[in-house]
């Protein structure tokens, strides 16, 4: 029976990871690349890819360290705590996961790629202001033997740097999801200015030509093949909230352990101590759920849908409580750009909203309780 | 072709339960009529009761993860997990609930001497013996090892006098285990022993305490000159710190379990939400479905401390974060089954039953076994290393 | 403009109401009756009609005292202190402003038994679990020149103990309020074993004759009456509870200063003083609502809709808030039965239910702002 | 027939906005963008605002309370009331906002001398100097007395030296007050007085921060030898604490008048929900209810104080309660319109606008102007009577 801990593998694999990011990818790494305009980094990917980290979900035969989900929790968690900049849950969650469900040479080829670092993919499914999967629009109108796609996607979460697009589309009957290069004619990518500093965009498709081969799994049946795709982005996702927490967290206790006011630490003023143990509390009960995300998505990726939308909802809670707890109790400082705690809140704003907020996720759990 | 072991248990089990778990136990429930204590003047609220118990004692089923020796069944965790999910697919009562396998089981396999195991765990075991617990004194409050109850050196015995308050079912029980001042120089942590003391070996009694649940479930308990021979301690003299903070951790736990669900309480609000489905308003639903997502991550996080013990990491001072989160979890479930009962649950035993006796009880759980400030203080101080 | 200042009559009748009050109904009265197993106390209840209260509402050639909605709180706030056990609500405050509607002889014989304390009324709405007075089921069919009254009325509050019954039922094109006496054949009054130790009932129906005469109003148009009336019952319970609020906030701030803990007051924790100072903030921004709420049903009862919504939502969810932190802060001593904290909880939790709970009117005013 | 005067004033006022509100200012808009700050180096964002301002200047409008001789309108309480409830009627922007009208305004009204009143308020009045506002010091924090910047008698005027923090605009203001050290040896509270600099006079630097939100609304400001008349002191010298203090309580429900939606901004969550009730969840959907019943109440907290300081009783330390409430409220506001926006509302100046700008913003309510602990601090202490 797996067990809610974390075993020697992944304990060594948080250790190596965040050895990595700390010196890859610090904050002030993020804050660079804000200030120089620019939202991706394909060199830092490609140190990552050597890693093993894009193909963290490629099977081996394809080049893939085939580590699993709940390794690839543990990554996200750490790349998290410092805010690491990468397509990670794009291409090597989602993409791979969803990949991996059509058992075929092409899209061997295509994990391959991913778990080089040569390609990375991004996610087009919204196109209202929330996640909505099953309510997708936008038409893939049957063409002779193809399609031709036309719509517009917003919040398409690495979607400016990506080279493939993962994108979800209504066809006769029902939806299907279509595999195509970013830079097909008739697919219009804007670069959405985030206040997170990363990258996300809107993509538009005028009269955009797809063939079956650029279909994934069957016509009318993407959610096969999206359902534990996204599972597992929600996962990691929530992984990467945690850390997130986590880090905004330990700034702020080790702030209230070194900052006098009134002549004392203000880690000494109990009000301020109960708050952090209360967040601490939070935190630790929404790390259970990560990882018991982790662990049912091992053993079957399809079925872990309400482990997954209670690690999403817990995690978008908690990283919303952190790093609104650790703005205040930083004082005046906390509200400073130079201060790195602002970017801590504005990535768990971006994070809360995708892939589905609190209440997407609370929802989900409602219905499978009967209620 | 082989089987695995933990599968072959479990089909073993599921047919024994099956054959064995009266009709009438098959209800879940977990209400103040539906338990089963045990104890010398127990009377057993039904035949199937009786027989369930039986049955479970001769299996070891009621201290599933004790040693045979001491009565259990000597269950694995893993064992124990199959266990408590075959006992919930047949929606089986608990056997048998008491301080004995909560309190005083956990100390003694922990302190005890074998020879203490072997006299005071099988009786516990199958029911025959009820246990409380004297902790708390008058005025002490969360202070609880500001311990005044002196148990005077006589040879071969302590004379013990003093006062306890908060003895839950004192009332009932046979025998009290209990913080005794035996030094009275010595600092606070240093001079308290943990004694064991026969209720009804002259001079204790006992006095309920009227709650504002209407019932009676706490007592002040009073020693007067009682004698407590020498062997009736648990660890060494001057050393019952140790073995009361190590049950407090324990007791958190245990506590916090009650709060995430884990056990046949946890069911109630997922029942009354759907039961009231049609009268239920935006805020409540939206509430309750707060209160789950919670419950669940929290009854995670009882399983993920459970599985850490198993692997050697204990939980120590964490563990006041699942008593905190467990209790003041139970407590707002139980403010939304008030709300989800609107005016039928404001009468005592009206159209569904004694929900508002039940929610009073709640607001007791962050307060015994610690209260909810202390758990947040501990958290603080030893697991964040905030200072003062 | 009416202030939302108390004036000076009002400032002397909260004083006189707190003398009276704190000597005839200390919360130790309610303990007595409790224990006895009474739940009305007739004795008091003239008492307090002697001081005008039963006919605050009464005009005064009725013998009423006629001081208005914003007086009634004042009453009600002080008697939510100490707990006081009376009618007032449900007869001086309810039923004398449905009375008022009606500007007839009748009426006014009524209003006048109100006023003297001699006739006591209860309302009998609520059918199911909730208050929900437009979706009364219960039947009065139309009998010859008259009606039979047949159904369930549940959780009517003075019920038991009421000289006489307002109550709501279906006519043939809409609601009407019959004021009938409660011993009237065909009444069966089964008092409730109330938590709070309070006046409550179920009472039934069958074939219960009434003629036009016990009418009140308009038959269909029960609402024209009813309507200011629940509306004034709402606001003196809003007052009520925050009175409650007041009490037992009171008792909590009281021990965290008296009461020692490893050796010091457990008031200079700041933690329980930041949550002390919170609990008073929420009762001090509840004390504007119920002020307003009288103001505006003395400018017009009809249409203070929203101010008495506003009043009783905040109230009930203050009321609990003090409740909660009063035993939690008081430890085990609040949980017992020998402490008044316990009573505190208890009313507080029966009147956050009755006439319309928190979500009954934050829904109202929702609606009332458009969403 | 008598004719009420407030009815006449309504009518008078009413018949004046119409004709004199351009309509471009009928929008109601309170924004970065809408607002008129004043000062000597204005520029109006267009002829409207030009307009708008001169005409309610000319009436005394843009500080409707003030006495006339000072700029004002002299109005009543009741006229007060009567002149928003007409403005809001029109959805008419404020003339005129500013540190000057917020906070010197009343310094000066209650502790400065006629000749300063006549000096310094009327060019507020008129939008023709803007102030900011000299607190806060590097490192102080909470500690709002603990003030270095020093101010050395030199017969005639200070020279003062130090640094400021937090000073709102300061980089656009022409004049600032400021809390300085006068005496290096008496305590914290005897030792600071409250002087007024022009900040073009010579000796004065401003350096803006950026903060989050991506904008610089406070700056740091230095003083470099700035030497000040020793006619330019409000209150006695070394007695600056007194009108800071007095200050601080009117800041507190100022801001707080902010939170509770009176201003223009309150009308925005009811909008944003209105205008996305079709995607609103039932979570997000009971949340801003509760939101919209805090924010009526708090709404209406705010008029009872100001009705209770007519009537002569001060709200002193109970405006804690506002600061804290309204912060408090506002912030919880901004969080449910970022939620009701979806991922349109995470681009900076995307399809909803600022918003996302206008949340991180609200961030700092419950830290400027005294944090929301320090708020609770002193209702504990100073209103409750806590110890400690």
């Amino acid at each position: 029976m797996a067990k809610l801990v974390m075993n020697e593998e992944e304990t060594m694999l948080a250790d190596m990871a965040r050895g990595f990011l700390d010196d890859a990818c610090p904050v002030s790494k993020l804050r660079e690349m804000r200030d120089a305009g620019v939202t991706s980094d394909a060199a830092t990917w490609k140190e990552m890819a050597d890693l093993g980290w894009a193909g963290v979900l490629v099977p081996e035969e394809a080049g893939g360290s085939d580590m699993g989900f709940a390794a690839a929790n543990v990554i996200a968690h750490e790349m998290g705590k410092t805010l690491a900049v990468s397509p990670f849950i794009s291409s090597a969650v989602i993409a791979a996961t969803a990949l991996r469900q059509v058992n075929d040479a092409r899209a061997l080829g295509a994990l391959a790629k991913i778990a080089s670092g040569d390609v990375t993919y991004a996610l087009a499914v919204d196109e209202g202001i929330k996640f909505d999967p099953e309510g997708v629009q936008m038409e893939a109108k049957a063409d002779g033997n193809g399609f031709r796609l036309n719509g517009k996607k917003q919040f398409v979460v690495d979607g400016a740097s990506a080279d493939r697009l993962l994108v979800l589309a209504r066809t006769a009957d029902g939806l299907t999801l279509f595999d195509i290069p970013a830079d097909r004619v008739g697919v219009n990518c804007d670069a959405s200015n985030m206040i997170d500093a990363r990258d996300a965009a809107r993509i538009t498709f005028e009269d955009v030509e797809a063939t079956g081969e650029d279909v994934l799994g069957a016509v009318d049946n993407a959610m096969d093949i999206l359902k534990p795709a996204i599972n597992a982005g929600q996962a990691a996702l929530a992984a990467e909230m945690t850390g997130l927490s986590v880090g905004a967290f330990t700034m702020t206790v080790d702030y209230l352990k070194e900052r006098k006011q009134f002549g004392v630490e203000i880690g000494r003023f109990q009000a301020l101590q109960h708050r952090a143990a209360h967040l601490w509390c939070e935190i630790e009960v929404t790390s259970s759920a990560i990882l018991n995300a982790g662990r049912k998505l091992d053993e079957d990726s399809s079925v872990a849908e309400t482990a997954v939308s209670l690690a999403k909802a817990r995690a978008t809670q908690t990283a919303i409580l952190a790093v609104q707890e650790g703005v205040q109790m930083h004082g005046g400082i906390g509200m400073t750009d130079a201060f790195d705690m602002g970017f801590y809140m504005k990535r768990a704003r971006v994070s809360a909203e995708w892939l589905g907020d609190y209440s997407y996720h609370a929802e989900k759990i409602a219905a499978e309780r009967g209620f | 072709m082989t089987v695995n072991p933990l599968d072959a248990f479990r089909a073993e089990l599921r047919d024994w339960l099956a054959q064995n778990c009266p009709e009438e136990m098959r209800d879940g429930l977990m209400t103040e009529e539906s338990i089963c204590w045990g104890g010398k003047d127990w009377v057993f609220t039904s035949d199937a009761q009786r027989v369930w118990l039986e049955r479970c004692a001769a299996k070891g089923y009621t201290v599933p993860t004790w040693p045979v020796a001491y009565g259990g069944a000597g269950l694995s965790r893993d064992q124990e997990k199959i266990f408590h999910e075959e006992m919930g697919r047949l929606d089986a009562r608990s056997p048998l609930q008491s301080f004995g396998i909560w309190m005083l089981g956990p100390a003694l396999l922990h302190f005890g001497t074998h020879e203490q195991k072997l006299q005071y765990l099988p009786p516990v075991a199958r029911g025959e013996v009820r246990w409380c617990q004297g902790y708390s004194e008058p005025g002490a409050g969360s202070d609880l090892a500001n311990v005044q109850t002196h148990g005077e050196d006589k040879g071969d015995h302590w004379l013990v006098n003093g006062q306890k308050i908060w003895t839950s079912y004192a009332d009932k029980a046979d025998w009290i285990f209990a913080l005794v001042r035996t030094d009275r120089e010595a600092p606070k942590h240093k001079c308290i022993s943990f004694l064991l003391l026969d209720m009804k070996g002259g001079g204790v009694e006992t006095r309920p305490i009227k709650m504002i649940s209407g019932v009676s479930p706490f007592c002040e308990t009073f020693f007067t000159d009682a004698k407590i021979p020498k062997e009736q301690i648990v660890g060494e003299v001057n050393r019952g710190w140790d073995v009361a903070k190590y049950l407090l951790t324990h007791e958190r736990e245990m506590i916090s379990g009650g709060g995430a669900g884990l056990s046949g309480g946890g069911r109630a609000l997922g029942a009354v939400i759907k039961d009231t489905m049609d009268e239920m308003d935006a805020t409540l639903r939206a509430d309750a479905m707060r209160c789950e997502v919670n419950s669940l991550a929290i009854g995670l996080t009882l399983e993920r401390y459970k599985d850490q013990a198993e692997a050697g990491q204990g939980a120590g001072d964490a563990s006041a974060m699942l008593k905190y989160m467990g209790t003041e979890l139970n407590k707002q479930r139980h403010e939304l089954m008030m709300n989800a009962g609107g005016s039928d649950a404001l009468e005592w035993d009206g159209p569904v039953g004694n929900r508002a006796g039940d929610w009073l009880r709640t607001k007791a759980n962050s307060i015994e076994g610690g209260t909810s400030e202390v758990m947040l203080s501990i958290v603080s101080r030893r697991v964040l290393g905030l200072p003062g």
